[in-house]
Order: C-alpha cells, then sequence, then structure tokens
C-alpha cells in the first residue's frame, strides 16, 4: 500500500537498507569471492522479494544504533555472567538450585519489543521465559535469591532504547 | 597448532557421549529432544574445529547449516510432536524413570 | 598418543550405539530423537572420511528435514504402534517368508560383493583427467551432473515417485498445532530470507566447492517448513496444480536439455565442453526448485478434507 | 604469540562451558532447569569457541564468516528454548521444588 511521498520513501530506504544488508551477508558466505557477480545480483534481489514479501517494508521498526550498541554490549555481559552462573550450579558437589516460576508484569508494547524480551532472557542469567498472558510474564528462574526483577528492568529499557518505543 | 584443536574436538565428542546418556534415559521425550539440541549446538563447535583441523573451508559451510536447520526439529517438536500421550507422566522428575526399559 | 584415532573410534562407536538404541526401543518418540542424533553423528562420520558433499547433505536432509517429518509421522501415530517386542509362535511363523526372502537377498549380494574386482580402476584419477571438459571445477558436481548425469536424473525421478506413492496411499488429514507461541513467526520472518540466500550460495558453492542443487532444495524446503510451523504459509492441497507443474518442470527441463543433447550430439547427457558450465547450472537452478517443492510436499501436501477434532490448546 | 595464547585461552573456555552445560543436562532435575543449562553454557561455549578460531583465521571476512554463525545459533536456542519451555508449562508440568525436610 503506497499512498503518499512519505511511503514511497520509506519503500526505497527500505529497499536500499535490505539490499546492501544481504550483499555484505552473500560477501560475507562467499567469503569475498565476487566473480560470480552475476548470480549474486540474481541471490541479492530473490532475497530482497522474499524478505519483502515476508516482511513489509514499515513492518521493521528503524534500529537505533547507539541502542544496539548499548544492548549488544549489555548481551555480552549477562551472556558471560548467565554462562559462569548456570556452570558454578552444575558443578557444584551439592545441587543449590532453588528454581520458581515469577510473574513479572512487563511495560514494554507488544509485538517486537515484547518477544524480544522474551527471547533475550531465555540466554540471560538464571532466567527462562515460560509465557505471556496479557502484560505478565512468567519467567523460570533458578535461583528465587537473583536480581532477577532489576536485570529485567535493565534489559527492558536497553530493549527500548534500541527499537525506539517507550518503556 | 592443531593438537590443541583435535583435544578439543575430542573433549567435545565426549560431551556427545554424555548427552547421548541423556537421549537415552529420558525420562519424558522432551529430555530426550534437549540431548539432541545439544548435539546440534556441540556438533557445530566439532564442525568448526573440524574445519580447521582437516583444513576443509566447506565444513564451516556444513556448521553454517546445521546452525541454520538444527532449530527446526526442536519447534516441530515443541509444536507438533509432544503431547501428553507422549509424555505419559505429569510430573518431570528425575528420580523417576518413565522407561523401565531405559539402558 | 593418537588423539585422532581416539575421536575416530570414540565417533563410530557412538554412531553405532545411537544407532542400536534407535532400532531395539520398542518406544517410537525415542526411536525417532535417536534417529535424529543418529543423524547428527552422521555428519560428523563423513566430515571426518573428508566427504563434506555428504555431510553437508546429511546436516540438511538428516538434521533438518527427516527428523521434522519423523517427529511429523509421530505425532499423527501417537503411541499406537504396537510394541515391537511381541514376538509370539504365531508371529515368527508369519515373518517367516520374509526372513527368507532377506536371507536368498543377503547371500546374493555376498556372492556378488566376493566377484568385485578390488580397485579395478583409479577413479579419482579418471575423474581428474576429464575435469577440463566437465564445465565446472568441482569433482562432485562433474560426477553427479557431467558424467553421470543419468545417475542424478533417476534419483530425482525417485523422489517424484515417492510423492506420487503417498499421492496413491492418501494424504493424511490436516492437524492443528498443538501450541503456537508468537516467537517462532518472529523467527520464521527474519530467518527464511536468509536461508533463501543460503540456498542460492549452497547452489553456486556447488560448481567449484561442496554444495549443489540437492542441499540447496533441502535449504530451501526447510525454510517453507519453517514457514508452516510459524503458521504463515498454509498446508498445500492436492488441487494446488502448480504444485504438481512446477515439480515436473526441473524434470522435464533436464529432460528435455537431455534429449537435444542425444539429437545433437548422439550422447544421453553429452555437454559440449563450451556450454557445460551454463547448462549444469540451468540444469542445477531448475532442479533446485522442483526438489525443493517435492521435498516440502512430502510434509506440507495434506488432503483437503476438515479436521473432525478441533483442538486448540493455546493463547491466540 | 600474543595472539595464539588468546586463541587457545579461548578455545579452553569453550570446551569449559561446553562440558558445564553437558554436566547440568545429566544433573539438574527438570525440563526446565535443563533448558537454562543448554540455553547458557553451550552457547557461551560455542560464542568462546568461535572467538577463538576467528583469532586464527586466514583472512578477516574467514573470521566474521566463523562469527556469524554464532548469532544464528544464539536466535535458534532462544527461540526453541522459549517453545519447550511454554509447551512444557502448557501440558501442566510443575517446576522441580526443592523438597525441605
Amino acid at each position: 500500500m503506497i499512498r503518499g511521498k512519505s511511503d514511497v520513501k520509506i519503500m526505497i530506504g527500505c529497499l536500499l537498507r535490505r539490499t546492501v544488508g544481504f550483499a555484505l551477508v552473500w560477501w560475507v558466505a562467499t567469503e569475498g569471492n565476487f566473480t560470480a557477480w552475476p548470480l549474486a545480483v540474481i541471490a541479492v534481489a530473490v532475497t530482497v522479494a522474499v524478505s519483502l514479501r515476508l516482511l513489509p517494508p514499515g513492518s521493521t521498526p528503524g534500529l537505533s544504533l547507539s541502542g544496539m550498541a548499548g544492548f549488544v554490549g549489555y548481551f555480552f555481559r549477562q551472556s558471560i555472567r548467565g554462562g559462569f552462573q548456570v556452570s558454578r550450579l552444575a558443578l557444584q558437589r551439592q545441587l543449590q538450585l532453588r528454581p520458581a516460576i515469577l510473574e513479572l508484569p512487563v511495560t514494554l508494547p507488544t509485538g517486537l519489543p515484547r518477544l524480544l524480551l522474551i527471547a533475550t532472557l531465555g540466554l540471560m542469567p538464571g532466567t527462562l521465559g515460560v509465557r505471556l498472558e496479557d502484560d505478565l510474564l512468567y519467567l523460570h528462574v533458578l535461583d528465587t535469591g537473583l536480581p532477577v526483577v532489576e536485570e529485567t528492568a535493565q534489559l527492558s529499557g536497553h530493549i527500548a532504547r534500541m527499537l525506539g518505543v517507550n518503556r | 597448532m592443531i593438537g590443541s584443536e583435535l583435544l578439543l574436538a575430542l573433549l567435545l565428542l565426549v560431551n556427545l557421549g554424555a548427552a547421548l546418556v541423556r537421549a537415552a534415559q529420558g525420562p519424558t521425550a522432551a529430555d530426550r529432544m534437549l540431548a539432541a539440541l545439544l548435539f546440534g549446538s556441540t556438533g557445530v563447535g566439532i564442525l568448526v574445529l573440524l574445519a580447521v583441523i582437516q583444513q576443509t573451508p566447506a565444513l564451516i559451510d556444513v556448521a553454517l547449516t546445521l546452525a541454520l536447520l538444527a532449530a527446526i526439529s526442536g519447534i516441530a517438536f515443541a509444536q507438533r510432536a509432544w503431547s501428553q500421550a507422549v509424555l505419559g507422566r505429569r510430573r518431570g522428575t528425575a528420580s523417576k524413570t518413565e522407561d523401565g526399559d531405559a539402558a | 598418543m593418537n588423539a585422532a584415532l581416539t575421536f575416530d573410534t570414540l565417533l563410530a562407536l557412538l554412531l553405532l550405539w545411537s544407532a542400536w538404541q534407535a532400532l531395539s526401543t520398542p518406544k517410537l518418540d525415542r526411536a525417532v530423537i535417536m534417529f535424529i542424533v543418529f543423524g547428527l553423528l552422521l555428519t560428523l562420520v563423513w566430515s571426518r572420511l573428508d566427504a563434506p558433499d555428504i555431510a553437508l547433505a546429511e546436516a540438511a536432509l538428516g538434521a533438518g528435514l527427516t527428523g521434522t517429518l519423523l517427529l511429523d509421522a509421530l505425532a499423527a501415530f501417537g503411541q499406537t504402534g504396537q510394541p515391537a517386542g511381541n514376538t509370539g509362535f504365531v508371529t515368527t511363523i508369519k515373518r517367516f517368508p520374509t526372513i527368507l526372502v532377506l536371507l536368498v537377498l543377503l547371500a546374493a549380494l555376498l556372492a556378488a560383493l566376493s566377484k568385485l574386482p578390488l580397485q579395478a580402476v583409479n577413479l579419482p584419477a579418471m575423474v581428474a583427467q576429464q575435469m577440463p571438459d566437465s564445465g565446472v571445477s568441482h569433482p562432485v558436481t562433474a560426477v553427479l551432473l557431467n558424467f553421470r548425469g543419468y545417475d542424478t536424473l533417476l534419483e530425482v525421478a525417485v523422489l517424484m515417485l515417492a510423492l506420487l506413492g503417498i499421492l496413491t496411499v492418501g494424504l493424511p488429514v490436516e492437524r492443528p498445532l498443538l501450541s503456537r507461541n508468537l516467537l517462532v513467526p518472529i523467527l520464521a520472518r527474519y530467518a527464511v530470507p536468509l536461508m533463501t540466500l543460503a540456498a542460492i550460495y549452497l547452489l553456486w558453492a556447488g560448481s567449484h566447492r561442496p554444495g549443489g542443487a540437492f542441499q540447496a532444495a533441502a535449504m530451501l524446503a526447510a525454510g517453507v517448513v519453517l514457514l508452516n510451523l510459524a503458521q504463515v504459509q498454509p498446508r498445500w492441497i492436492p488441487g494446488q496444480h502448480w504444485i504438481r507443474q512446477l515439480i515436473s518442470a526441473g524434470f522435464l527441463l533436464f529432460l528435455c536439455i537431455a534429449a537435444l543433447l542425444l539429437m545433437l550430439n548422439g550422447g544421453l547427457l553429452h555437454y559440449p565442453p563450451d556450454q557445460a558450465g551454463l547448462l549444469i547450472l540451468l540444469i542445477e537452478s531448475g532442479l533446485t526448485v522442483s526438489l525443493a517443492i517435492n521435498l516440502a510436499a512430502f510434509y506440507l501436501l495434506r488432503s483437503d478434507r476438515p479436521e473432525p477434532l478441533p483442538n486448540q490448546e493455546d493463547e491466540p | 604469540m600474543l595472539l595464539d595464547l588468546a586463541s587457545n585461552l579461548l578455545l579452553l573456555a569453550g570446551g569449559f562451558f561446553f562440558c558445564a552445560g553437558t554436566v547440568g543436562l545429566l544433573r539438574f532435575p527438570d525440563v526446565y532447569t535443563r533448558l537454562h543449562a543448554l540455553a547458557k553454557a553451550d552457547n557461551l561455549g560455542l560464542g568462546c569457541l568461535l572467538a577463538g578460531l576467528a583469532l586464527k583465521a586466514d583472512s578477516l571476512v574467514q573470521a566474521i564468516k566463523l562469527l556469524a554463525i554464532w548469532p544464528l545459533v544464539l536466535v535458534a536456542s532462544a527461540v526453541v528454548g522459549y517453545a519447550i519451555a511454554h509447551r512444557a508449562d502448557q501440558l501442566g508440568i510443575t517446576p522441580w521444588q526443592r523438597d525441605d525436610r
């Protein structure tokens, strides 16, 4: 549905971004080999067409680059912490697990931000999303003593900044 | 330094063997599937190591393929296959084994 | 100390053990998951044997599609299949003719095997000698599509026959998903474009390194299956004629080129060396689309009769 | 060489996390806790392994290709982990609790 001038702008910007993105992926996959460039053009064109079909322009949120850097940095730190924590719990002589299911209110808007939150929580220390019901997120935690609420709030903040939405 | 990679690949293979025990024991179908998922991620690791050890960059493509496709059987399991009939028991406790014939 | 030997021995043992587990257990879910594990181990075995082509096919078909197909079948049959362990006297009698036939076949195969000359020809050297004429620089693709093109033709026909068999026996009815969650559709929408790119990459790679039509088709088919699991792509019904037309199209393209070459050169699938590269790429592209739809049809093609018992369990 | 040392350390760390994940899979009491072990330890292990190998890669683009495997596996395991946990919850599997005797 292209109506006004702004829609055309969005469409062109989207096309440009995806073409460059998939061309980069192709470059990495072929390890910088551009001998078969006609096929590369076909490949990128087909891929962009498929992606437009599945994700129409305007359905993807704009990413803030600084927000993304913050998210990725936080993600790295936390996944290293999560790895160490699970390793410690697994290698202890006696299992020190105190698992439970917690309910947390979610303030992020519905759609991609919430889903990203659930997906990321599964890789963070001690948390695993189980169910999302209305505005309540049910989380399985490894240890009830962990600062789950604070860390989920921090993660929500990073996601909100990256996607440019309110928390 | 091919030696260190080979030793690490051997270590990961021992991990696969241990996970195979979990796949055989269960007790629930989900526990078996988790072992299969571990096979996916550890398998990617071993393939990448083999690519370096055997000087075969094509094995990195194999690892990429596995990484792209390993999720699908897990999703199919959760969404299509795992039902109460397969599960059998409501409480998933490790002490009780559902299969008397667990090897 | 020989770490490589230890690695190979352990790998072989794990492979045998998982195969035994998959075959010996009376529980279907265990057999299916053990088979998935077996496929992953087989990928590693082919990698160790320096056969990345087969490893790639095994990773794409074995780990991705076959496991999913078997899990779906498991859900369709449930655990109703009778346990394999009931070997009463009557069943043994019933199985006797089958066992006899199998034993005779085994004896014939062993006899044929003992007559086979060992190392009659040095195949790798012969392939390397003919490589300049093949039009591609990867030996496996050259063998599959040029030197032994008719073999590939027959393999593609076998897949089509399998689909024909399914259509003859009767398609299963569509069953709704047991569980839905919101993450899978998002994953599918972002991942399938990447899988498309990966499939074309594998197709391109086939001309000079491991890859090719089968692997690319498996990747595409897996993308379609993922879209179906995400409820983005509905099931296919037999009334949709484009499915059959596309499946036949790739095969027919292969046949047409073969027939044309037969008339021009007097040999089935004897490519003229100058155009061999382009012809092979053309055939491979056609084959990829056909094979992908054929593979996905095993999973997606369902009877258009409605499901008698709707079984919705989950949040919308 | 400093680079070699860093690479080997990363490989060692990768092996450690993989082992921890497997031990977790074997020792943890129920589906949910085992999912934790897989999703965290194994993925970090693979990340370390890939980073270690990328340091030794022949070219920059090959290093990027190696590292690109990691996000794919991360996304896949996050979605599969949630799908299985969600289905387990839906089937009414209650999480394992410590029996405070």
